[in-house]
């Protein structure tokens, strides 16, 4: 097993004719993904690589009960290709693009909730299952099938971690990239229960970064979990966060979002804490 | 982008929400006319995009317009927390009866936007907010059904208004959500938001960051890039994130969590990034190759670390420009690749065949150690 | 009894302190309508007829729970004070204005529908139950309490029909005026209904109009109910209505709309239409 | 207000729904220079408030220029159906490779909008709604939550297209519901909408309708008055509601329904209305007295039947200004005025005072039959 991209996920690619959609299409299916269709509006009736492409993502749904997707568009377009796509239905929806307005994030976020789709990014690597396959841009000899699952906010970093692990013989059960932006369609915590849930997966690690309170409300799950979680926080030389005018003092819960205060509430509840990526591979062995 | 008092203030005026009359001046005759439009009786203010100025001796209050010239000559040659002071907003001085705080922020955690407001403004609204929390009203606002105005008039009215000041102040909370929502802002703050003693209500003063990611849907009136620093500019230009540190070691790397990762490496060996710098995903070799240069214009640079990855980005692109760019550099600092993912072995080949010293571990570490040997080994 | 405008009606004026309002909620008052509070935003703390005056109708709601409204404000701002009272819970809403527009009136329609409220209107006399009150601007003296319930989209017809009921000695339980725009608040059916439950009705006359099925769908209902029904259409020498393009001709329902639809549709289902005003008193005798 | 086929083109222009090149004439000469614009190979269509023109000859072809002034010449003389011709639209001759079928409407019963698309657009669009009705698609909008963009792509799309058409329908549809919705139109009909064998896709008609109740906020690219009747100008200026209408009797109301009510009354003994005047709820002495005039403008009206109630109408006031209307009439027709409510016994009054005959019954009836011997006298 895997989570979220697993046996049963039929994945259609939005942008599927772009430059970077139609290579990256040709690299998942390279990889063995299960990639049903493809769309681009006004491209419909075409083929790319051997892919289908369809001028809606309703008809892609409607023809391939696709149930899954992939996004290469621009960033202009990406909050009504995600809409359009929880509107059709689909329910694990990996948005790659970076550069997307907040404001379209927090709509598309809101709306993936509504209709309980799970939204990863934008600006995320995406989500590999090493085994399985992948929806997304990371590179595939990085992973290696295997029980750890990782979850990051961070691309590069956690192909870095993905990188030690496999030096160190551990592979990965899934690797979820949750997206880089400030706001991002899916909370790390609910991630963690689906990797607390897996049978495949023996323990997790979390890359985390400076700003925001995700890997403070994660800490709040790992106290109840079975499974072993080590942390790693990028940022503790990071130029201080934006303050956001006095609203962002005023909103902030006291002495959340640092480095510091992820990492002390990560060790409470558990999780040891890396200095740096290499010690990740050692603080797990520790726990396995 | 984080705006200028005064570029807020425009964009302010120029949707409904009411200011003080001023101008903004960039030298001390300019300051004198600007003074005498207003009657002599003015406050003229640094206009530097960080807070603390008043304390910082950035705002002074004049009664003739004779005292601009020589009052303005002072604050044009101010430095405040690091940011030389190039232009000054003057304003009517105002006889305040009453100071409020209105503010619109994103949750970034829940992704709600939040509306806040309290009838305690002024300089002291975050320790009203630590000391009197239920003296501020938080309004929290589903992106996806924002509320009319009617909705926000009893929001407003729990700070104990009513009347035709009730009105006013929904009109300031609906204009600047409004704003807020149709111009892709981060964060409108308004605070003094100022009740005059002849009953007028003026936005004293502005905090607006607007999101650069929007910018292809505005036409803004406002040229918010006048006032930004060079090298800044040059970045957005290129399509790249820079962040300028006091450190010595230039970092360029192809994502902001590997960045961060990279810079708290070189801390922990002793060392101290010249910036930060974040391709995002669209590497080609002209990127590169300007990028390197960007952040080698930096004088203090004095190594040069480059983290790649590549899964959309093409690195053996990028390798080319990162070679021209290092040849075209006299002296050129001391500079590691590291750069793993598709196409990695072409990518070494031209950075090894442009005399670049490429580490082609998974560990950043290594790429870290590596500068610090070439550095030493440049210093003997 | 009465319908929706009853004993436990407590009510508020909508733009209590305009010209129009004012005058009117003088007259609401004299007639004995159970008024507690006007609003006027802006006007917070004043005083109109002894009615104290609010800002905002949640205000209004809480300090006095007002559960109807009435309306005097102008045209461009009666969808935002119609939408506020729905939001302000409240449940039966007399919008009296003219030339609202159309667009307007779809939004506070289906918001109004949403919320579970009677919407009168917009361009509505209001409702009136002899003896209890009056919401609108009918003139309280062309109405006698009694066991007639009369449902009209037309204010000034109403009153010719109320006075020659007078006349003849029966008086009205209720007069309902839905509003003589071509869309309104509340169908006629709904209000049929509430008449039809109501224990002191003992007929209905409906007062209608060429143009909409609002007649023919009511005609539905009243093949089911007890009390008799009598009708009166008003527009058979009127212009051609204005038939709204091709779309018009292509969503209308067959022969729907017009006078004669409207009589026989009425006369299938058991209610006579009169042809004159006077014969609707003629029609009634006959089933009293 | 129903706007002609060329001002609605304009606000199809200003909003993004293409339409063929082509320029507006009132004259042989301007029609000259519009044709030779399009190299001469144009159609001249009349621009009236009314279906059926090309039936009844209104649209014409020419191939070159020098056609153009004799064509416009006989085309302007024209009159079709009560209304005479004062411009031709001069477009480009179209290549049409299919005609479909847009429109947009407020479905009055349900309170929805309706969006309907056929891709057997054209002349015959009724016959193919009734014949053919799975050929005919509906969308019904709730006007609180308009489909975005990428929900109409799949409902054009049942219409048999896809790739570039399917995306350029798709932004008509979208366009116009855009244009319905911004604008307050009670109408938005295309038909035909042409797609051409180049592959352009233009709108070849336009029916729209805008709501006058909401043109408080809007300004408009096109004047819409500019074509309309003198006399419904003027009432609009007084700010009541006027329909011209065939008979003779002029008949003022409060009330719709009641002016409906008179008009079948006066049929039942034989009487035919010169107009349909509505006063709504706004009556003041000025606006009674402007009415008044305005009905008697109409050199048919040899009687005058005007029905009140004092409602929300200060019918007081009105009576002031209908005798002042009748007194500067010569000759005056015969009036009655039949007035009840609020201040009635002042009304009369004033009325009777001033010589006018009232009726004080209930009964419109009454006010009729008083009519009909005032006439009867006034013939003897």
């Amino acid at each position: 097993m895997s989570i979220l991209l697993t046996k049963e996920t039929r994945a259609i690619v939005q942008g599927v004719t772009g430059r970077i959609g139609s290579v990256q299409t040709k690299w998942m299916l390279e990889y063995g993904t299960n990639l049903v269709a493809g769309v681009t509006p006004g491209r419909g009736g075409e083929e790319v690589h051997g892919l289908p492409v369809y001028d809606d993502v309703y008809e892609a749904v409607e023809k391939h009960q696709a149930n899954a997707t992939v996004l290469f568009v621009p960033a202009p377009f990406t909050r009504d290709a995600v809409l359009e796509a929880i509107d059709a239905g689909i329910k694990l929806i990996v948005a790659v693009p970076e550069h997307v307005p907040v404001h379209d994030v927090l709509v598309m976020k809101k709306e993936a909730e509504k209709h309980g789709a799970w939204l990863l990014g934008p600006n995320t690597p995406g989500i590999i299952s090493p085994g399985i396959g992948k929806l997304g841009i990371m590179p595939g000899n990085m992973f290696v099938e295997g029980k750890i699952g990782i979850i990051s906010r961070s691309g590069t970093l956690s192909y870095e971690i993905a990188g030690l692990l496999n030096e160190a013989g551990y592979g990965q059960s899934s690797l979820v990239g949750v997206g880089g932006d400030p706001v991002v369609g899916t909370r790390m915590v609910k991630i963690l229960r689906e990797f607390e849930a897996d049978p495949q997966t023996e323990a997790v690690v979390i890359v985390g970064e400076i700003g925001g309170t995700a890997e403070e409300e994660a800490a709040e799950f790992i106290k109840v979990m079975s499974k072993p979680v080590v942390g790693y926080i990028a940022g503790r030389t990071a130029p201080p966060g934006r303050r956001m005018g006095h609203a962002g003092a005023i909103i902030s819960k006291e002495g959340q979002g640092t480095v510091e205060s992820k990492a002390k509430a990560l060790t409470a509840a558990g999780a040891p804490v890396a200095n740096k990526p290499t010690e990740v591979v050692e603080l797990l062995k520790e726990r396995l | 982008m984080k705006l200028l008092e005064y570029q807020g203030k425009q964009l302010f005026e120029a949707n409904g929400i009411k200011v003080p009359r001023g101008q903004v001046v960039a030298s001390a005759e300019e300051a004198r006319t600007a003074a005498e439009a207003l009657g002599g009786n003015a406050v003229l203010k640094v206009q530097v995009p960080v807070g603390g100025r008043g304390k910082a001796g950035g705002i002074k209050l004049i009664d003739s317009a004779d005292e601009a010239p020589l009052v303005a000559e002072k604050l044009l040659n101010m430095e405040i927390k690091g940011f030389s002071v190039e232009k000054l907003l003057v304003e009517e001085k105002m006889d305040i009866a009453k100071e409020i705080y209105l503010g619109l922020i994103v949750d970034t955690d829940t992704g709600n936007i939040v509306m806040l407001f309290s009838p305690e403004g002024g300089m002291d609204i975050e320790q009203v907010a630590e000391e009197k929390p239920e003296k501020v009203f938080r309004l929290v606002i589903d992106p996806t059904s924002p509320p009319p105005f009617y909705r926000l008039r009893p929001f407003i009215r729990q700070g104990g208004f009513s009347g035709k000041l009730l009105n006013e102040l929904t009109q300031f909370a609906y204009n600047l959500l409004r704003l807020f929502l149709e111009r892709d802002l981060l964060v409108g703050e308004i605070n003094p938001l100022i009740v005059l003693r002849d009953g007028r209500v003026v936005a004293g003063d502005s905090k607006v960051e607007v999101d650069d990611n929007a910018l292809f849907r505005h036409q803004f009136e406002v040229n918010f890039w006048e006032d930004s620093d060079e090298l800044e500019k040059e970045a957005r230009e290129i399509g790249v994130t820079y962040v300028k540190l006091d450190g010595n070691i230039g970092v360029i790397a192809s994502g902001a969590g590997l960045g961060m990762g990279t810079m708290d490496l070189l801390e922990e060996v002793g060392l101290a990034p010249a910036n930060f710098l974040e391709t995002g995903g669209g590497i080609t070799e002209e990127l590169m190759y300007k990028a390197t240069k960007l952040v080698c214009k930096n004088e203090k640079v004095s190594g040069l670390i480059i983290n790649l990855y590549g899964g959309v980005n093409p690195i053996e692109k990028g390798a080319k420009g990162i070679v021209r760019a290092i040849k075209e550099l006299n002296p050129a600092p001391p500079v590691v690749v590291k750069a793993l993912g598709n196409k990695q072995e072409e990518c070494w080949e031209t950075l090894r065949s442009g005399g670049i010293t490429v580490v082609n571990s998974v560990r950043t570490e290594a790429a870290v150690e590596r500068l610090v040997e070439l550095m030493a080994t440049q210093k003997q």
